[in-house]
């Protein structure tokens, strides 16, 4: 391994070297204070280590990983996702307590095998990447364990999430016997030289990779766990998942199939439309009378991620693949912000409570009244989810439109359509109980400095990117669309 | 039909037959004890396709490791006397009768293998040597990772088992 | 002089915003001062032109542009007006008529509470018709003829109390706002076809562009019909007349008697060349004219309210213009109209002073021998009834009779149903006049009113006696008739006819010499009677096709069954919502299956199995 | 000697069928450890599938592929074993069904 | 750029008249109203400007301003904004309108007044910005802007069924305003495929050469989004409930402006980027219009709710509108205009009323009203005034507008003109019914009402002003906004080819 490449991965040496300081320091000190600054500063640390390595991308490391633009983008967003979900669970987890530092070591683990995830450039990796972040999820989920419901909805995740690891195993060995590779860009000529004879074993297998990893993305049909995680698990652990979790492996799939050309074939794109169209209606549905807050971002994030299929397809379509990639890389990094912002703001509210987060709406009533701050920052995340103008969503959905358009997905846009009108019923139902007059003496809501902070810096993303989206759209053309 | 063929088919249909049992089973217990078996069998596939470090694997770790985890929990859990009467109830002589005969089969295999008429697999066999140079070599990377990936197991499992010694303690 | 005939309809007009501004916050002199002196003022002026266009000699029209209005794409209506003997000749009955109402009822409303407001409304009314009558232009002639509708409303309603007036009212402007939409349209024709709605020009235009019984003229005469028979209350749209009688008895004489309700033969003969176009159109003016002027009669024959009686007596006498302008006498029929006004605003007047001096007792059948107890009251209506019967020597003797001989030309059909009703006319009027005037009587009057209300009855008197002589400026507006010679038979019968009838009212009504009760009692006679004490059922049947099913589905609808298509689309969502719902049973099991279900479903299609 | 001395997909086949007996299992049980055994069987039948794909090329790819298999396997069963702990000290019992709180 | 700095006085007034509240409950409305004061300021100057001459299409058209900044360059997205002269009306009339909901409201809102200002300013800033956008993204952006405070205003300072009005409300005009956003993004596409650029400069898009089934469906997008804000049968029936459910101010907004924007954009966006297959539509639109026009009169007659009924009078005004403006004759679109304005002052006074009537009487069912002249003669007067504008009395602005409309109209189609026309009969019906049901009738003794004081009144004597101005001299407007529609017809072709088409 040469220098180069040794300094190409100093992100990630930066950062396992850090969680096992972090070890040592919980073994002999544990301070809560301390672990939480040590996570952030080694999460700040390895943001800054990317800055060596743009100078040497794209570079391989291995045939395990590579580092490239896309790969620091989608690094960049897990990385932010990572420091803000931190400081969320700083506020959530101080008060509940003690021993509560060997979760910002696994939420440290998580971080790492989220960015390795969107590194890697073969099935070893990317499964390793997988798993450790999943694994790192469990223990997160379960963490305060004092409660039946944290323990259930890891269970449940646990056993899942497995089945669909082997799935994605079971389709990688299936791909791994027609062609004998491993690596992504190595399928592509596979791709090429078996079109006659092994294609069966390779869709075959394609679509195992695609069940196990729409799993993870909770596509309908495989969506089903996808609210009882987030009503169990503690809010910053959602907010945890419904990102870094979600983002790095819809990164990793993109580069999969793009980088393999499987994404052209044309019953693959037949079998993903009919699962987005799935997931745009059923997630949209599910969350039109649910009360329980958790539970509707739940489903709209079944939604969200139905409709970053629809430029998932983009990119397989004659001519779409360059404004898809872009496409989903700017929805993604939307989707982050604003869904940090909503999980912050459940977190927020589910601070006096340390019994249950605040899932139901009741929770929410007359929110504007009492905590207007904290009710305005909701009311732009959820219309940011709503994809209206002044936000962030806006201009991800608008890209998604842009990318169905361009490649005339027509019937998907007007399922996106559909879907969108029935989105904005519950995201308004929200907002309309927040803004009702509440008589009743209700808990009082303290806005933590950290929290606050996250809040502050994510509202602000929102509409500032929401206006002016170009630092965005530049810097996704520089980084990202490299691996086109 | 080869001989190597005919003990292929004779360990895939020990493996089948064990990994149902295993999971129809009402008792943890034997339930475990049929896995293993099958996690047995499987290691003689290995063998047979040219793979006798991964045969070694399966046997040392899979079987030999992590099964015996759910031993343990089984073992912690203690299910206690009502389990005990049911097995009582229906653990009856005739109930060893499928796993002996498996583990028979599973024995005459090994024996068939070890005296030496696998040596027409070798030139197929990819050697531990060759796996080593290869974990160490491109795949460096992964062993890093599956170190961390352990890692992060352990940590969770010391956190999740942590309070349930404390607390279990407790309560005895 | 002529410049200042813009003051003409812009005095009153001021007069009203006035009051309405001030909203009954000036006394009720100032009030009277201003509604009545503002009229007046418009009446001196349009005296002074008449002078000066009588003087002239000339019958050159003239035309003032007060000011542009529209001029979008071709279409340029102007605010300005339109000077010529029949715009003379209304506005003389409009301003004189009008102010002598005005004075009559600066008395007759004093005790009123809405004072103010009620000049308000006449001032207005004043305005709006003689913009209507001096419009140069369709669009201006619209805006007046809308205003005297809305004015109607307004006055029709002014006891807004009492839901019934509101309900007159309502009916008087929509009815007759259902004549204005056919209006309307054939004005969108007429400007489709001739590119301009300015009078003349479009009338020039007319004749170049179409020859006479050409389809489109005729559908564009039928419809401009349709306004006039909304507006004078002409079969099929006459209800509401005898309703908006709810309105002041003032309101009652000038609106719905003397100028109003006369818009529409003013509009036909301010057209009168398109009609000219169009035969078919034409005819069809006449024979609307015969049947409402019949039916009216009848009608008429039968009520017991004093002012219905009367109402129905104009419908009839619109009808004998409408008659007059159908058979092509068109000067007849504005002669009829000039006569008319005079002698109905002098009937409703002295109506309007029974009424007031037995306390708004409208029943004739609980007046009675008042004639020696309102003599003012007695003789105006005395000398009105003569001139509506047309008796020899009165006005109304005149202009009739000049109908009548008109239609005989045209068809002896026409000029036989006209004196049939010349005939009712006479029996229903004197009927009216010996009941309320003769006998004993019923109910004890108050003392007769004041000089202001006796003023404009005697001046109308007079009117209504020498109307007859006064030539009508219009010549040279309307193309001359051949003056033919009459049978001395026929010309010796029209004028005995109306005799015959004041004598029979007579022996039927006073000496009481004849008794009809057996007929009259009999059933086919009760029927009858019933039939057209009811306007011969028109209300009836109205109500019953257009009103009660409107109201119905109106009211069915009232949610609005559009708004359920999208209820349905919401419901059908929230039961996809519970049937998907119904699927997150937090089974795990069941969230494998659904795994595996997918898996299968995702491989068979990418596969290609399915 | 041949490369193949079993056919490929045979032992593929084979994979297969352990894993969907491992589905079933998932499926089917109520018992968690007996679900989490399930899991296991899958997994096992991953790295057979790989060993078996692995023999055809002759690399030691699919091997390796088998060893993180194994790290895989055992990081979940460690914390899925972990949970059951947790979840029997809660609810007394072991059975999926008695701990599921959540739906809707 | 005066543009620029009235969108953002009205945005900045917003925030700050809401962060006034924490210091005095009532700042709010006087930062508004200096907020509207100096905005109007701002307007002034607009009427005196040079006009410019700017390419469009084939043809050449006249703008009063045109002002553009790079936002986002990577799909060729500017700050686009011009303003001619159907803008400039539409802004000041914007203003005006904002003024008059601000003088509405004076003493109504209690709740948080501060958020209320805010929401009431930013609505303004809103619809201010779709009326001088010209590059169709930015005028997207605007589109749903002005939603999300008028949601608020609905949703907090509504009455009893204020949650349903306002997701119903917000519901219609998103999702078709998604229709739009599609279309928005296919045309740019299909400029793309023509000139190689993305491009959402209006200036760029009109008379661009599309395939005519694609322009087809992209105008259909256009369209939908439009009609549903107009609002055209059969999408109107968010109309009702929100006019209902919304305090008057927002009511007065709602339908003084918000609706305008919906035939701005057909006349501005639909017929110019897609002259042919707005032509193919024209006919059904047309019926649409004409439809409305007697369907919203028939239920206007039905309803019991006051603030209902003149909702659905207005979706009977804006029949007219449609009409006029899918007749697409110089004289229609000059009657859309003028009904446009009209109707914006008669109905956002008949709002206040209603609104007066609600916050004296606390109901505004009809038939708990009746004989409120007595009690209140000076309102009586105003609101028999604003009732027969409304039913389109002559000399008056509404009567012009459907006049003009009419009778261009009939050049087109007759028989829709035909059906249209029963609209003033249906009118006639429902308005009178209404005065008669409110202010007429038998008074109902013991009722203590305040009469409208002087803010009131003079509010509501200047939108009488207003509409006898329109309708005894509307040449004014006329002329305003005549080089705007000259140039757009000229775009679309010679009016005989519409003709021509149509028959």
């Amino acid at each position: 391994m040469s220098d180069q490449q040794l300094l190409a991965i100093l992100p990630h040496i930066l950062l396992t070297t850090v969680i096992l300081i972090q070890m040592m320091v919980i073994a002999f000190a544990r301070n809560l204070r301390t672990t939480v600054a040590i996570s952030v500063i080694a999460l700040i640390l390895t943001g800054l280590a990317f800055i060596p390595v743009y100078s040497l991308i794209p570079i391989m490391v291995t045939p395990l990983i590579v580092l490239d633009g896309y790969a620091i983008y989608y690094s960049g967003l897990i990385l932010m996702s990572s420091t803000a979900v931190t400081l969320m669970a700083y506020d959530y987890f101080k008060d509940r307590g003690e021993k509560q530092d060997e979760f910002f070591m696994l939420l440290l683990f998580a971080t790492l095998g989220a960015l390795i995830l969107v590194c890697s450039s073969h099935f070893a990796s990317m499964i390793l990447g997988l798993e450790l972040l999943g694994v790192s999820i469990y223990t997160m989920i379960s963490y305060p364990h004092k409660g039946l419901l944290t323990l259930e909805a890891a269970l449940k995740y646990l056993i899942l999430s497995g089945v669909s690891s082997t799935f994605i195993l079971f389709g990688a060995a299936l791909i791994y016997a027609v062609g004998g590779k491993l690596g992504f860009a190595e399928l592509a000529s596979v791709a090429l030289e078996t079109r006659d004879s092994g294609e069966i074993f390779l869709t075959a297998g394609s679509a195992l990779i695609f069940a196990g990893i729409m799993f993870k993305l909770s596509v309908t049909p495989f969506h089903m766990w996808t609210p009882d995680v987030y009503e169990g698990a503690p809010a910053p652990v959602t907010a945890f998942v419904a990102t870094v979790s979600k983002g790095a492996i819809f990164a990793i799939t993109l580069r999969l199939f793009t980088s393999s050309n499987l994404i052209e074939v044309p019953s693959i794109l037949t079998g993903l439309s009919v699962v987005a169209i799935l997931s745009m209606l059923v997630g949209n549905l599910l969350a039109l009378r649910q009360d329980n807050v958790k539970r509707i971002l739940a489903y709209s994030s079944i939604a969200h991620l139905g409709y970053l299929m629809v430029a998932f397809i983009a990119a397989g379509m004659i001519g779409g693949k360059v404004l898809a990639i872009e496409a989903s890389s700017y929805f993604l990094f939307a989707y982050f912000i604003t869904t940090l912002g909503a999980f912050g703001v459940v977190t927020i509210v589910s601070l006096p409570n340390t019994e249950a987060d605040a899932g139901d709406i009741s929770n929410y009533e007359g929110l504007f009244w009492r905590r207007p701050m904290l009710a305005i920052m909701f009311t732009l995340t959820l219309l940011s989810l709503a994809g209206i103008p002044l936000t962030v969503g806006f201009i991800g959905k608008f890209y998604i439109f842009t990318a169905g358009v361009t490649t005339t997905l027509w019937l998907l846009l007007s399922v996106v359509i559909i879907g969108s009108g029935i989105g904005i019923f519950y995201y308004l139902r929200i907002i309309f109980a927040m803004t009702k007059r509440t008589e009743t003496d209700v808990t009082k809501i303290e806005i933590p400095i950290a929290g606050g902070w996250v809040m502050a810096s994510v509202t602000a993303a929102i509409l500032f990117f929401g206006i002016y989206p170009t630092p965005i759209v530049n810097l996704i053309n520089n980084l990202v669309l490299s691996i086109t | 039909m080869s001989v190597e063929l005919f003990l292929f088919y004779l360990a895939a249909t020990v493996s089948l037959v064990s990994t149902i049992l295993a999971l129809t089973r009402y008792n943890a217990t034997h339930a475990l004890i049929y896995l293993i078996i099958s996690l047995l069998a499987s290691a003689i596939i290995f063998y047979l396709v040219g793979a006798p470090f991964a045969a070694v694997l399966e046997v040392v770790i899979y079987a030999g490791a992590i099964m015996v985890l759910f031993v343990f929990v089984v073992m912690i859990l203690n299910l206690g006397a009502r389990g005990d009467d049911l097995e009582h109830q229906w653990l009856k002589p005739g109930m060893w009768l499928f796993p002996g005969l498996l583990c028979l089969i599973l024995f005459l295999e090994m024996i068939y293998v070890l005296s030496g008429s696998s040596q027409n697999l070798a030139g197929t066999v990819v050697t531990p040597k060759e796996v080593g140079i290869k974990l160490y070599g491109p795949y460096v990377l992964a062993v890093e990772i599956a170190s961390m990936l352990l890692l992060a197991g352990l940590i969770g499992a010391y956190h999740l088992g942590r309070r349930y010694l404390v607390d279990s303690r407790k309560e005895s | 002089m002529y410049d200042l005939i813009w003051v003409i309809p812009l005095a009153p007009l001021v007069s009203f915003v006035i009051l309405f501004a001030t909203q009954g916050n000036l006394g009720k002199t100032q009030v009277a001062y201003l509604g009545v002196g503002s009229v007046g003022l418009s009446a001196l002026i349009v005296v002074a032109i008449a002078y000066s266009w009588l003087n002239s000699g000339s019958s050159e029209p003239y035309t003032y542009a007060v000011t542009s209005w529209i001029n979008v794409a071709g279409f340029n209506p102007g605010i300005s007006f339109y000077l010529d003997g029949l715009a003379l000749t209304m506005m003389l009955v409009i301003t004189g008529v009008g102010f002598l109402i005005h004075l009559y009822a600066s008395l007759f409303m004093e005790e009123d509470g809405d004072y103010s407001r009620f000049f308000a409304y006449m001032n207005l009314f004043v305005s709006a018709m003689l913009i209507l009558v001096l419009a140069d232009n369709m669009l201006l002639l619209y805006v007046g003829w809308e205003g005297v509708g809305l004015c109607s409303y307004l006055l029709v309603g002014f006891w807004y109390e009492d839901p019934a007036n509101g309900a007159a009212a309502r009916k008087a402007f929509i009815v007759t706002r259902i004549g204005d939409t056919a209006m309307a349209l054939g004005l969108f024709l007429l400007f489709m076809h001739l590119g301009t709605l300015h009078i003349q020009p479009m009338m020039q235009a007319a004749k170049q562009t179409w020859a006479t019984g050409d389809t489109i003229p005729t559908i564009a005469a039928l419809l401009l019909l349709g306004g006039a028979v909304g507006k004078s209350a002409q079969l099929p749209l006459q209800t509401w007349l005898p309703d908006a009688m709810a309105g002041p008895t003032p309101v009652s004489a000038l609106i719905h008697a003397a100028t109003m309700v006369t818009a529409g033969v003013y509009l036909i003969a301010r057209t009168h060349e398109l009609y000219l176009l169009a035969p078919l159109a034409q005819s069809t003016v006449a024979v609307v004219g015969l049947a409402t002027l019949l039916i009216a009669a009848f009608t008429a024959l039968t009520q017991t309210d004093i002012k219905r009686i009367l109402a129905y007596s104009t419908i009839s006498q619109i009808g004998y213009m409408f008659l007059a302008l159908g058979v092509g006498a068109w000067a007849s029929g504005i002669f009829h109209l000039m006569t008319h006004a005079f002698f109905k605003a002098l009937l409703f007047l002295a109506a309007g002073a029974v009424i007031y001096s037995l306390h708004h007792e409208h029943d004739i059948f609980k007046m009675g021998g008042l004639r020696t107890k309102l003599p003012v009251a007695f003789w105006s209506f005395l000398i009105g009834s003569a001139a509506l019967t047309a008796l020899p020597l009165t006005s109304g003797f005149f202009s009739k009779d000049e109908i009548l001989l008109a239609a005989f030309d045209v068809n002896p059909w026409l000029w036989a149903g006209g004196l049939l009703g010349a005939f009712l006319t006479s029996i229903y009027s004197f009927r009216l006049g010996f009941v309320v005037f003769f006998g004993q009587i019923n109910t004890e009057p108050s003392a007769p009113a004041g000089a202001r209300m006796a003023v404009p009855l005697i001046i109308l008197c007079g009117l209504s006696i020498i109307g007859g002589w006064f030539h009508v400026p219009v010549d040279a507006v309307f193309p001359t008739i051949v003056d033919s010679h009459h049978d001395q038979t026929i010309a010796i019968i029209t004028p005995l006819v109306p005799i015959l009838g004041v004598l029979l009212a007579y022996l039927l009504f006073l000496r009481k010499s004849l008794d009809l009760s057996t007929l009259l009692e009999s059933l086919v006679g009760v029927q009858l009677r019933k039939f057209f004490f009811s306007h011969w059922g028109m209300d009836w049947a109205y109500d019953k096709i257009f009103v009660v099913p409107y109201t119905r589905i109106a009211r069915m609808n009232q949610a609005d069954v559009v708004d359920m298509a999208y209820e349905g689309i919401a419901n059908i969502t929230s039961i996809f919502h519970y049937l998907t719902s119904f699927t997150q049973t937090g089974q795990l099991r069941w969230y494998a299956f659904t795994m595996v279900g997918g898996l299968i479903f995702i491989l068979a299609i990418i596969v290609g199995i399915i | 000697m041949d490369a193949v001395v079993v056919p490929m997909e045979h032992g593929l086949a084979l994979a297969a069928v352990l894993f969907s007996i491992g589905l079933i299992g998932v499926m089917v049980r109520r018992n968690i450890i007996l679900i989490l055994m399930s899991v296991e069987v899958m997994l096992n039948a991953c790295g057979l599938a790989f060993i078996v794909a692995g023999a055809k090329w002759g690399a030691a790819d699919g091997q390796i592929m088998f060893m993180l298999i194994l790290s895989i396997a055992a990081a979940e069963v460690v914390v899925g074993l972990g949970l059951l702990l947790q979840v029997h000290r809660r609810v007394g019992s072991i059975d999926i069904d008695e701990t599921s709180r959540l739906r809707g | 750029m005066l543009l620029i700095a009235i969108i953002s006085v009205l945005i900045i007034g917003g925030f700050a008249a809401w962060l006034a509240e924490s210091r005095n409950r009532d700042w709010p409305k006087w930062v508004s109203l200096f907020t509207i004061l100096l905005s109007s300021l701002l307007v002034i100057p607009l009427f005196s400007l040079e006009p410019i001459t700017m390419q469009l299409g084939a043809t050449t058209s006249q703008w009063l301003l045109v002002y553009e900044v790079p936002w986002i360059p990577r799909f060729g997205i500017s700050f686009l904004f011009a303003l001619d002269g159907l803008s400039l009306l539409m802004v000041a009339l914007t203003i005006f309108l904002g003024l008059v909901a601000l003088a509405s409201s004076w003493n109504e809102i209690d709740h948080q007044p501060g958020f209320f200002q805010f929401n009431l300013m930013w609505t303004l800033a809103g619809v201010t910005g779709v009326f001088v956008s010209l590059d169709l993204f930015l005028f997207f952006f605007f589109w749903e802007i002005m939603l999300i405070p008028m949601y608020f205003l609905i949703a907090i300072w509504g009455y009893e069924r204020k949650a349903y009005a306002s997701m119903k409300f917000f519901l219609f005009t998103q999702i078709s305003g998604l229709f739009m956003l599609l279309s928005i993004l296919a045309l740019a596409f299909a400029a793309k495929a023509i000139t190689g650029n993305f491009t959402f400069n209006y200036f760029d898009l009109v008379g661009l050469n599309l395939d005519p089934d694609i322009a087809w469906w992209l105008m259909l997008g256009f369209f939908i989004a439009f009609v549903v804000k107009l609002p055209g049968f059969p999408f109107h029936t968010w109309l009702p409930d929100a006019h209902t459910q919304a305090p008057t101010a927002a009511s007065v907004l709602l339908a003084g402006i918000l609706l305008k924007t919906g035939a701005y954009g057909l006349i501005r966006f639909t017929v110019p980027l897609f002259p042919q297959a707005a032509m193919e539509i024209a006919q059904v639109a047309m019926l649409l219009g004409a439809i409305g026009v007697v369907y919203g009169a028939v239920l206007a007659f039905a309803q019991d709710d006051f603030k209902r009924l003149v909702a659905y009078s207005s979706v009977s005004h804006m029949g007219f509108v449609l009409i006029g403006i899918f007749a697409w004759r110089e004289l229609t679109l000059q009657g859309s205009v003028m009904q446009m304005v009209a109707h914006g002052l008669s109905t956002a006074a008949l709002f206040m009323i209603a609104g007066a009537l609600q916050h004296r009487l606390h109901t505004r069912d009809v038939s708990e009203m009746g004989g409120l002249w007595k009690d209140m003669p000076r309102m009586g007067a105003i609101a028999m005034f604003f009732i027969i504008a409304s039913l389109g009395m002559p000399g008056l602005g509404n009567f012009v507008g459907e006049f003009l409309v009419l009778l261009g109209a009939f050049q087109v189609n007759v028989p829709i003109t035909i059906f249209a026309s029963l609209g003033l009969i249906v009118a006639a019906i429902y308005s009178l019914i209404a005065m008669q049901r409110v202010f007429l009738g038998t008074p109902i003794a013991n009722r203590n009402l305040r009469d409208f004081d002087s803010r009131e009144v003079s509010t509501m004597v200047l939108m009488m002003l207003g509409l006898v101005y329109l309708g005894i001299h509307p040449q004014p407007v006329f002329d305003m906004v005549e080089p705007s529609l000259n140039s757009l017809y000229e775009l679309t072709g010679p009016a005989t080819e519409w003709v021509g088409a149509l028959r």
